[in-house]
């Protein structure tokens, strides 16, 4: 097969404007047509897994340099989630989006259209997604990261809930001025780079190039200090606002509240995360001295969005929202991981993203088929007693909660011991006992983790069944077969984790010069 | 012969005259006339120039010719223009055309 | 001998449990039937270790890239506790046929049972840290299901006395609480104990870089370079705090007594005989290995200091609680509380002994009780269970003179009861007894402090033993009971008349009971036996071996008689012959009836942990949400738009005002220059004329009169 | 392929052209469309060809398909004289590309003297591709002030209710502005040994002090055209009063003059001037960004907005142009003055659209007033749906090549001075107010009274065709740089740099 993480990326976007058209016709079975899409990509991500551990595809792309597409042990975790997830959350976009478009649109054939439009946005979202995570050169990844953004920016203005213009907005401002401090900080490292090292200027991360592409770790340069902290910061925070770290995260309760579930069960597990990942993929690679100078810093943010995170979610009474505050303190764990500065750890907060992704969209997945079959509740007071109605789906949200709580055999817990481990170890090698301490203050946080996932599950499935839910019943199997599939992977990774951690650690060790 | 001066002195009255009807008469007809006096004058000072500075050339003689014509292709235009204002408004009362004014 | 069995042991089981959805699709009685098979299962491939003599550790790759394996490890020790677990687990498992009959969702049931018996018999089996916490999570995962099995919360399912039936209120807090928050109760507070344990699970690791038992008992570099970072003591104790989240000890053990809102098949499965019993079989795995650490840095034991104070003051502090406690249940769960702190204490002991030789007692002694524990509580809890179905109602008050009715109950919780009590010869005296010979034996300060302190306790653990048999069994029906025969005379097709339990029900109970009973007989060699395997099992371990056959130790035996002389004569004194009324003794005087209260609201420990982790940290979120969430942080994005609007509105200003102001000031000065300059045409021909005929009337006359002008 | 005279030809087809067009178009309106339509895409596919072959022959430095000189006034240095390099090649490839999809856009939105329309469209297009290709500077001057006659009118005509002033500023602007520029020229023709018009031969023999005012001058002849904030009044208007296909060409074509004089002459012929006094220039075009997104943010007319947004997006032209000549590596040379050529290429792709859109909006709503548009994305969706494609292609976020050009330029500015990466936030500015437009037009709730009818599918295609460029582009930049980048480092040599 020819080129196939060519094809993975870009099938679904050039497929996406017939997938609209067929979309047209056929309105929400169109669905099927891009899971098909989607599963047959995937099956190519897994293909050219298998080829190399370390798989490349680099086409020319001047004046920036290559266009590159890489899957190693880093990116393989992520690319597997992110078109894992697309998949299987196509199928349940087409009950649900069915459900949603016919809230709004009652004349058919405009519905249709707008299925079509549903799908087309949801191609290129998972599409950009991907590429943003394989891509190799920095403006190729900034090109990739900002197509994320665009689609699902239409996807929240189109079929979002609530206030969604003004949220939908608000999501696109401030995960663009991230991303464009991000930029800045991408741009001044090339530039030192090219300055420092005498070498013409280019954004290529991989050093096979004849060119030799970007210096590795260039603070072997004789570049002052303060650039470097400069860069650090700005990647950091720029990067940090797609994570919805503490004080950035504002604008992510609103976005993945009223987005369109299947899109906040995409946001949530599978987007944010990549900022994780970009931050071990570029700012280790670039500047390891700047990871050292910063990472105690980034620990304790991290921990402050764990448990600031978790006490929001405490608070709120919209199921969405409840979720989306609970992602806030996920990304802390992810931020928390990175923050180790040990290969273990960092490979944890990786896993950490796997695990929150099957977790988090397992709970998006059953918030929606609440939404779907109690005819748009949301609000958790109003609910009870579920789990007679929806066993499935309880039992499904049940496995979700313990992903997120880290609760083995789910692989929740896999990622959680790999980022504390890596987290005392990095103290530890380090002597470090501030650090240490935070990491057991962190470790002793996750009790709050299970707190309001427990409450959560106690008000929304157990108890009294109020009157007006008696007739509600199981969901439809496009939804609760996704959700069951998921739960699957989630235990089969929790279980046999080497699936991943195989390649990862290695690639890991070397980004940490191990 | 006669001096110069005299030919002078009879096409300076000529001008005078010619000026004087052009700025004084209203009549558009009387002012065609005013004009063809002052290039009389004109002319008259041609020959008279080259008859006295130039005597073997014919200079003036030729563009006298010239400006006779020019002035017989003039007053036809002014006639038509004369005529086409007359038609306009029965009048040839050159006061009461004030189409240049700014 | 068969490598595959320790894997069967635990495999066995979660086959079963994932199968139940699946067989629950061909019928209920198949379903039932199936997981009580697979259960048998996985006992009797535990009954087939036994005969081994040598230790089976079979390994497979787990995380190789960190040289992670996932592995078994059949020792004298995990095979021992295979085998309780095991069979107990059956005998519950058969129970439950009778107990649960006629439930809804019971695949929920069979399924979380099977899985709970495969993640304890994961625990016990696994050979090292990590998978061991697999199985540590899943149970607790397992008991918090099942205690919120009837999770649609009715009243009668709650545990503790609810207002409404004369329940006390602690601090204007009601002490009665729904099945799934008491699953939610026990699953938050053992999470801390967890995550306490897992801290000092991952610092070890750091420094041992392996998880497994052996590999850390064979090199102990480890403990010199934890010791020298000065972790070796904290990280001990944090690995001990997950037992203590797990065995529902001080100042963790408030979730146990509120785990008796699951059905009492669970409780006497999870929350008396296994289940809490694996923070103590923790401790005996890593107990062997820390003694061995500390010696080869020869520091103080602090752990095993830590470890016998807390066994000790938990037994006493629960034992209190269980003199008043008024539903059955309860009682038996303080009682539980109360007898791993025994363990506990005697772990602790063990490793106080000043040579290695000496450990094997107090090793031997726990272990032993642990076994005797676990017999003669599930029995009790069984019977419980029993009685509680036949009176419908889960209050000792509500009983009474049950013992001509439920006779072979009435027996078999007799026997149990004595055994817990420890009389002579039941399993229990010895197992006590040998506790307080270690206890005694220890050399450390305090050691008569703390045997004082289990002496109480057992003096206690005797007297409420005797008031729960006593207001079950003994004395005049019950008001209450008396209602439940004239409603049933009534009509007599009720669903459950006063009377025997069924076959299902009491053979388990009674079998048991008995086991108890011979196990007492044999007391003495099934206690050197034990002895003699675990000693062999600590020499692998590098513990020096002394064979001392059985021996009484005076003080503990004195001291185990002493507590039966008082306690006897004063439960049946009041409960048994019901000579006194307790209600007056307690009412007689204020330091005895605030003592009581005190007691009854478990020394108000529980309403403490509420006031301040529950409504201290609902507030403390309360006020972030208010304040900085929506008052700081959610104001940002709005602030920077204003801000950027008002800037390009200045900007906007700026171009119409001045730049284009500017412009079209231009223009209007041209335009009034041009108005005052047309003023001259007039449009008049001879005017114009006559201005150009001055002008050449003027420029000839200033030529005539300078004509140099011309001439130049 | 030489022996045809290929530019002449781009030129004079539609110059000629028109004539046959007015008269058809006399007989009945929809033969001038149609022949309009012909001749454009005739051109067009000339201009491909030119292109093409360019491209092949990665030449984007010397000047290609050269025809003269030919002495026209041959005492005064005045000759026929043409050519193209990268530079004029791409110009005038999106000039012919824009030429025919505005006829094809003006066939809806323009209704009345459609003969004398289609006229002045063939007469505009001929002329601006004279500008483009003319290597010598009084040819360069005739056909720069022919392009004012077609653009004067067309405000003038089919302008809106104020179409006279803005008609007249743009006049008087525009011309004082060329004037000035004609006296710059002169003052090269005087001072200049050899004394000529032709710009080949004029390249590095200018004295520096003549430089220094030429320049000045082509300052202010250029800098109305481009404009550079503070000569940029007249634009707004002209582009509020114009409509919609005219304003196309008034922001795609007209404002290209401005930078193509910039580079051709001001980095070509007046290159060490250029150099040395960089900064003032840079100082305009980051002011001139700057002010364009800061004013359009509170535009109420969205056709206002969208003008505001070409200032802001030309702002980058300069930037990026004097950047590159006074860059310190050849890559950042590369980087500004490559990205600056890319950047007007994009922007006239990106505005045409969007000035199309405005004017299909105003035709279907019957008005422009961000306020009063409401709910679009119901009542209009598909308009909607272009409306949001075409603003992500103004805010230069990566889904176009407009993103490549923006960041180029700013690569190359930061690669001159680090304190030029202030400009990075000029694509947040951007961003921010187009989204609040969308947010406010295309997302608000539809009020129950008005009733939109929506663009018919055919206008919808031939407003998605301006996007495709810039979609190719983004993929394959190296289409356009491919010729433009040697260009631009042979410009940076010649200015004695690298």
């Amino acid at each position: 097969m020819i080129n196939p993480l060519l094809q993975a990326v870009f099938l679904p976007i050039v497929l996406s404007p017939i997938v609209y058209l067929i979309g047209r016709r056929v309105g929400s079975r169109v669905g099927w047509l891009s899971f098909a899409i989607l599963a047959y990509s995937t099956l190519l991500l897994i293909y050219s897994a298998s080829i190399s551990p370390d798989y490349f595809e680099l086409y020319s792309w001047q004046p920036f340099g290559l266009f590159g597409l890489r899957l190693d042990g880093l990116s393989l975790p992520f690319a597997i989630t992110i078109y894992l997830l697309s998949t299987v959350l196509a199928v349940y976009s087409i009950p649900y989006m069915k459900h949603r478009i016919e809230e709004e649109v009652k004349d058919e054939h405009a519905a249709n259209a707008k299925h079509g439009i549903y799908h087309l946005l949801y191609l290129t979202y998972a599409a950009g997604m991907l590429g943003t995570v394989l891509a190799t050169n920095l403006i190729q990844f900034y090109i990739f990261f900002e197509i994320m953004l665009i689609p699902s920016y239409l996807l929240i203005a189109e079929f979002g809930y609530g206030d969604r213009a003004k949220i939908s907005l608000m999501y696109f401002l401030w995960t663009h001025i991230g991303a464009l401090l991000l930029l800045a900080g991408i741009l001044t490292t090339a530039f030192l780079s090219s300055w420092y090292s005498g070498r013409p200027l280019t954004f290529d991360m991989v050093s096979l190039l004849p060119s030799g592409g970007l210096v590795k770790n260039i603070d072997t340069l004789a570049i002052p200090f303060g650039y470097i902290q400069a860069i650090a910061i700005l990647i950091t925070v720029g990067l940090f606002v797609k994570l919805a770290s503490f004080g950035l995260h504002i604008w992510l309760p609103y976005a993945h509240a009223e987005a369109p579930t299947p899109i906040s069960a995409l946001l949530s597990p599978a987007m944010i995360g990549i900022g994780g990942y970009a931050y071990i993929r570029i700012l280790l690679y670039l500047l390891p001295s700047a990871y050292e100078y910063i990472f105690f810093a980034i620990s304790i943010w991290g921990l402050v969005t764990i448990i600031y995170g978790g006490f929001m979610a405490l608070m709120q009474d919209d199921v969405k929202r409840l979720l989306a505050y609970s992602s806030v303190s996920q990304m802390g764990y992810i931020i928390f991981g990175i923050a180790s500065a040990f290969y273990i750890g960092l490979s944890g907060s990786v896993l950490q993203y796997v695990s929150h992704g099957t977790g988090k969209a397992i709970l998006f997945m059953t918030a929606g088929s609440i939404i779907l079959q109690a005819h748009g509740l949301r609000s958790i007071s109003k609910m009870g007693g579920l789990a007679r109605k929806l066993p499935i789906t309880a039992t499904a949200a049940m496995l979700g909660f313990l992903t997120i709580m880290g609760i083995p055999p789910t692989n929740g817990f896999q990622s959680e011991w790999m980022i504390f481990y890596g987290s005392f170890a990095g103290a530890l090698e380090r002597g470090d006992l501030a650090k240490l301490i935070v990491s057991a203050i962190a470790l002793l946080a996750t009790p709050l983790t299970a707190g309001y996932s427990l409450w959560t599950m106690k008000r929304i499935f157990f108890g009294r069944l109020p009157e007006n839910l008696q007739e509600v019943r199981e969901a439809p199997p496009t939804v609760t077969i996704p959700l069951l599939f998921l739960a699957f992977v989630g235990l089969l990774i929790g279980v046999y984790p080497a699936l991943f951690t195989e390649r990862l650690f290695p690639a890991v060790k070397i980004l940490l010069g191990g | 012969m006669e001096p110069l001066v005299n030919y002078l002195f009879v096409s300076v009255v000529l001008f005078a005259i010619g000026v004087y009807g052009l700025v004084t008469k209203k009549n558009a007809l009387r002012m065609l006339f005013a004009i063809e006096i002052l290039i009389n004058a004109a002319n008259l000072n041609f020959v008279a120039f080259t008859r006295y500075l130039h005597p073997t050339s014919v200079t003036g003689h030729s563009l006298a010719m010239f400006s006779i014509a020019l002035a017989a292709a003039e007053a036809a235009v002014g006639l038509a223009i004369i005529l086409a204002v007359f038609r306009l408004r029965k009048d040839v009362d050159v006061s009461e055309i004030k189409g240049l004014r700014g | 001998m068969n490598e595959a069995l320790p894997w069967l042991v635990w495999i066995l089981p979660i086959v079963g449990a994932i199968l139940t959805p699946v067989s629950a699709k061909i019928g209920d009685r198949f379903r039932d039937y199936l997981a009580v098979l697979f259960s048998l299962a996985s006992a009797v491939s535990a009954a087939l270790m036994i005969p081994s003599k040598e230790v089976i550790h079979s390994t497979v790759e787990w995380i190789p890239s960190i040289g992670i394996k996932a592995g078994v490890l059949a020792d004298p020790l995990s095979v021992t506790m295979a085998n309780v677990v095991g069979w107990i687990s059956f005998l519950i498992m058969v129970y439950s046929l009778g107990y649960m009959k006629g439930e809804p969702n019971l695949t929920r049931y069979w399924f979380f049972m099977n899985f709970f018996i495969g993640n304890m018999q994961l625990i016990v089996l696994s050979d090292n840290l990590l998978q061991l916490f697999f199985g540590w999570e899943g149970v607790g995962l397992c008991s918090y299901a099942l205690i919120g099995f009837w999770h649609s919360d009715e009243k009668k399912y709650w545990v503790g006395t609810p207002v409404e039936e004369g329940g006390r209120k602690a601090w204007g807090r009601e002490q009665a609480y729904s099945p799934s928050h008491a699953g939610m109760k026990a699953f938050i507070t053992t999470r801390v104990g967890d995550s306490a344990f897992l801290i000092g699970l991952l610092i070890l690791y750091t420094y041992s870089h392996t998880f497994s038992f052996t590999q850390l008992a064979e090199h102990t570099e480890w403990a010199s370079s934890l010791a020298s970072a000065g972790l070796l003591i904290p990280v001990t104790i944090l690995i001990f705090g997950g037992a203590v989240g797990k065995s529902a000890q001080f100042p963790l053990q408030e979730w146990l007594p509120d785990a008796m809102a699951g059905p009492t098949s669970v409780s006497a499965l999870i929350h008396a005989a296994t289940m809490v019993k694996a923070g103590v079989f923790l401790v005996a795995r890593v107990g062997p290995i820390f003694y061995t650490a500390f010696q080869a840095v020869n520091a103080v034991p602090l752990f095993f200091e830590v470890v016998a104070w807390i066994g000790a003051f938990t037994a006493f502090l629960a034992a209190t609680q269980a003199v008043v406690g008024r539903e059955i249940k309860k009682v038996l769960a303080y009682s539980t509380v109360s007898q791993i702190g025994y363990m506990m204490l005697a772990l602790g002991a063990a490793g106080l002994v000043s040579e290695s030789t000496a450990f094997a007692g107090g090793f031997t002694a726990a272990f032993f009780h642990l076994m005797s524990h676990a017999i003669f509580k599930a029995s009790l809890f069984m019977a419980a269970g029993a009685l509680i179905h036949a009176c419908g109602s889960k209050y000792l008050t509500d009983m009474g003179g049950l013992r001509n009715i439920m006779p072979i109950t009435f027996f078999s919780m007799l026997l149990a009861s004595a055994s817990l009590a420890g009389i002579p010869p039941l399993s229990g005296f010895w197992s006590k007894d040998a506790v307080l010979a270690a206890v005694w034996e220890a050399s450390t300060p305090c050691a008569p402090i703390l045997f004082a302190l289990a002496v109480v306790t057992a003096m206690l653990t005797v007297f409420y033993t005797f008031r729960m048999i006593g207001l079950a069994f003994f004395g005049e029906k019950s008001k209450y009971l008396k209602e439940l025969e004239h409603k049933h005379s009534s009509h007599s097709e009720a669903e459950h008349h006063l009377g025997e339990a069924p076959k299902v029900m009491w053979i388990p109970y009674t079998i048991l009971a008995v086991a108890s009973l011979a196990i007492g007989i044999v007391g003495p060699f099934m206690e050197t036996y034990l002895h003699e395997s675990l000693e062999h099992y600590l020499h692998e371990y590098g513990f020096k071996v002394a064979h001392k056959g059985f021996e009484i130790n005076p003080v503990a035996l004195g001291g185990s008689l002493a507590a039966l002389a008082v306690g006897l004569p004063l439960g049946y004194y009041i409960y048994v012959a019901r000579r006194a009324d307790p209600a007056k003794i307690v009412n007689s005087s204020s330091v005895l009836r605030a003592l009581y209260i005190f007691l009854e609201n478990r020394w108000y420990l529980n309403t403490l942990y509420y006031a301040i982790f529950v409504d201290g940290l609902a507030k403390f979120a309360r006020v972030v949400w208010r304040g900085l969430e929506l008052g700081v942080i959610d104001k940002w994005s709005d602030a920077a738009a204003i801000a950027s609007i008002v800037s390009s509105k200045a900007g906007n200003w700026f171009d119409k005002y001045i730049v284009d102001g500017f412009i079209n000031g231009l223009a209007y000065v041209s335009t009034i220059f041009s108005r005052v300059s047309r003023r001259i045409q007039t449009g008049v021909t001879q005017n114009y004329l006559l201005v150009f005929t001055i002008g050449v009337v003027v420029v000839s006359i200033i030529l005539i009169l300078n004509p140099s002008l011309l001439l130049r | 392929m030489l022996d045809i005279p290929l530019l002449s030809l781009m030129i004079f087809i539609p110059i000629i052209g028109s004539i046959p067009v007015y008269l058809l178009g006399r007989l009945r309106e929809r033969l001038a469309e149609l022949a309009s339509l012909v001749i454009t895409i005739v051109v067009f596919a000339l201009s491909l060809c030119m292109y093409g072959s360019l491209y092949v022959s990665k030449e984007g430095a010397s000047f290609r398909f050269v025809e003269g000189p030919y002495s026209w006034l041959g005492g005064f240095g005045v000759d026929y004289y043409l050519g193209v390099d990268g530079l004029s090649a791409s110009l005038i490839l999106i000039s012919s590309l824009l030429s025919v999809l505005v006829v094809l856009g003006s066939w809806d939105l323009i209704t009345e003297k459609k003969p004398i329309y289609y006229f002045l469209i063939l007469l505009f297009e001929g002329s601006i591709i004279g500008v483009f290709c003319s290597l010598n500077l009084i040819l360069f001057y005739v056909f720069w002030e022919i392009v004012l006659i077609p653009m004067f009118f067309f405000i003038g005509v089919w302008g809106g209710p104020r179409r006279k002033y803005a008609a007249m500023k743009f006049l008087i602007f525009t011309f004082v502005g060329s004037v000035i520029m004609l006296l710059g020229f002169i003052l090269i023709y005087l001072f200049t040994t050899p004394n000529t018009f032709n710009i080949p031969e004029l390249i590095g023999k200018i004295p520096f002090w003549v430089q220094l005012l030429a320049s000045a001058a082509a300052f202010i002849g250029f800098g109305v055209k481009l404009p550079v904030v503070p000569f940029h009044t007249w634009l707004p208007d002209a582009h509020v009063e114009a409509p919609a296909p005219i304003s196309v060409f008034l922001a795609g074509l007209l404002l290209k003059m401005g930078g193509y004089g910039f580079i051709r002459v001001n980095l070509g012929l007046l290159a060490e001037a250029s150099k040395q006094y960089a900064w003032i220039f840079i100082a305009f075009g980051i002011l001139t960004m700057f002010y364009g997104a800061l004013v359009a943010m509170v535009q109420r007319d969205l056709k206002r907005m969208i003008a505001l947004t070409s200032i802001n997006h030309m702002g980058f032209v300069l930037l990026g142009s004097f950047a590159g000549i006074s860059a310190l590596t050849a890559q950042g040379a590369v980087y500004g003055i490559s990205g600056a050529v890319f950047q007007m290429f994009n922007h006239a792709a990106a505005i045409g659209i969007l000035f199309m859109l405005s004017g299909y909006i105003h035709e279907q709503a019957g008005t422009r007033n961000i306020d009063e548009l409401k709910g679009l994305r119901v009542g209009m969706p598909k308009t909607a749906l272009v409306l949001i494609l075409g603003s992500l292609a103004g805010m230069g976020v990566p889904m176009y090549s407009s993103f490549l050009s923006e960041w180029m330029v700013i690569l190359g500015a930061i690669s001159v001075n680090r304190w030029y990466a202030l400009t990075v936030l000029i694509p947040l500015l951007t961003v921010a107010y187009f989204l609040w437009m969308i947010k406010r037009t295309v997302l608000s709730p539809l009020p129950e009274h008005i009733h939109y009818h929506d663009m018919h599918n055919r206008a919808m295609i031939g407003l998605l065709l301006y996007l495709v460029p810039l979609f190719l582009l983004l993929i394959f930049p190296s289409l356009l740089l491919g010729i433009v980048d040697p260009l631009s480092l042979s410009l940076y040599q010649a200015a004695g740099g690298g």
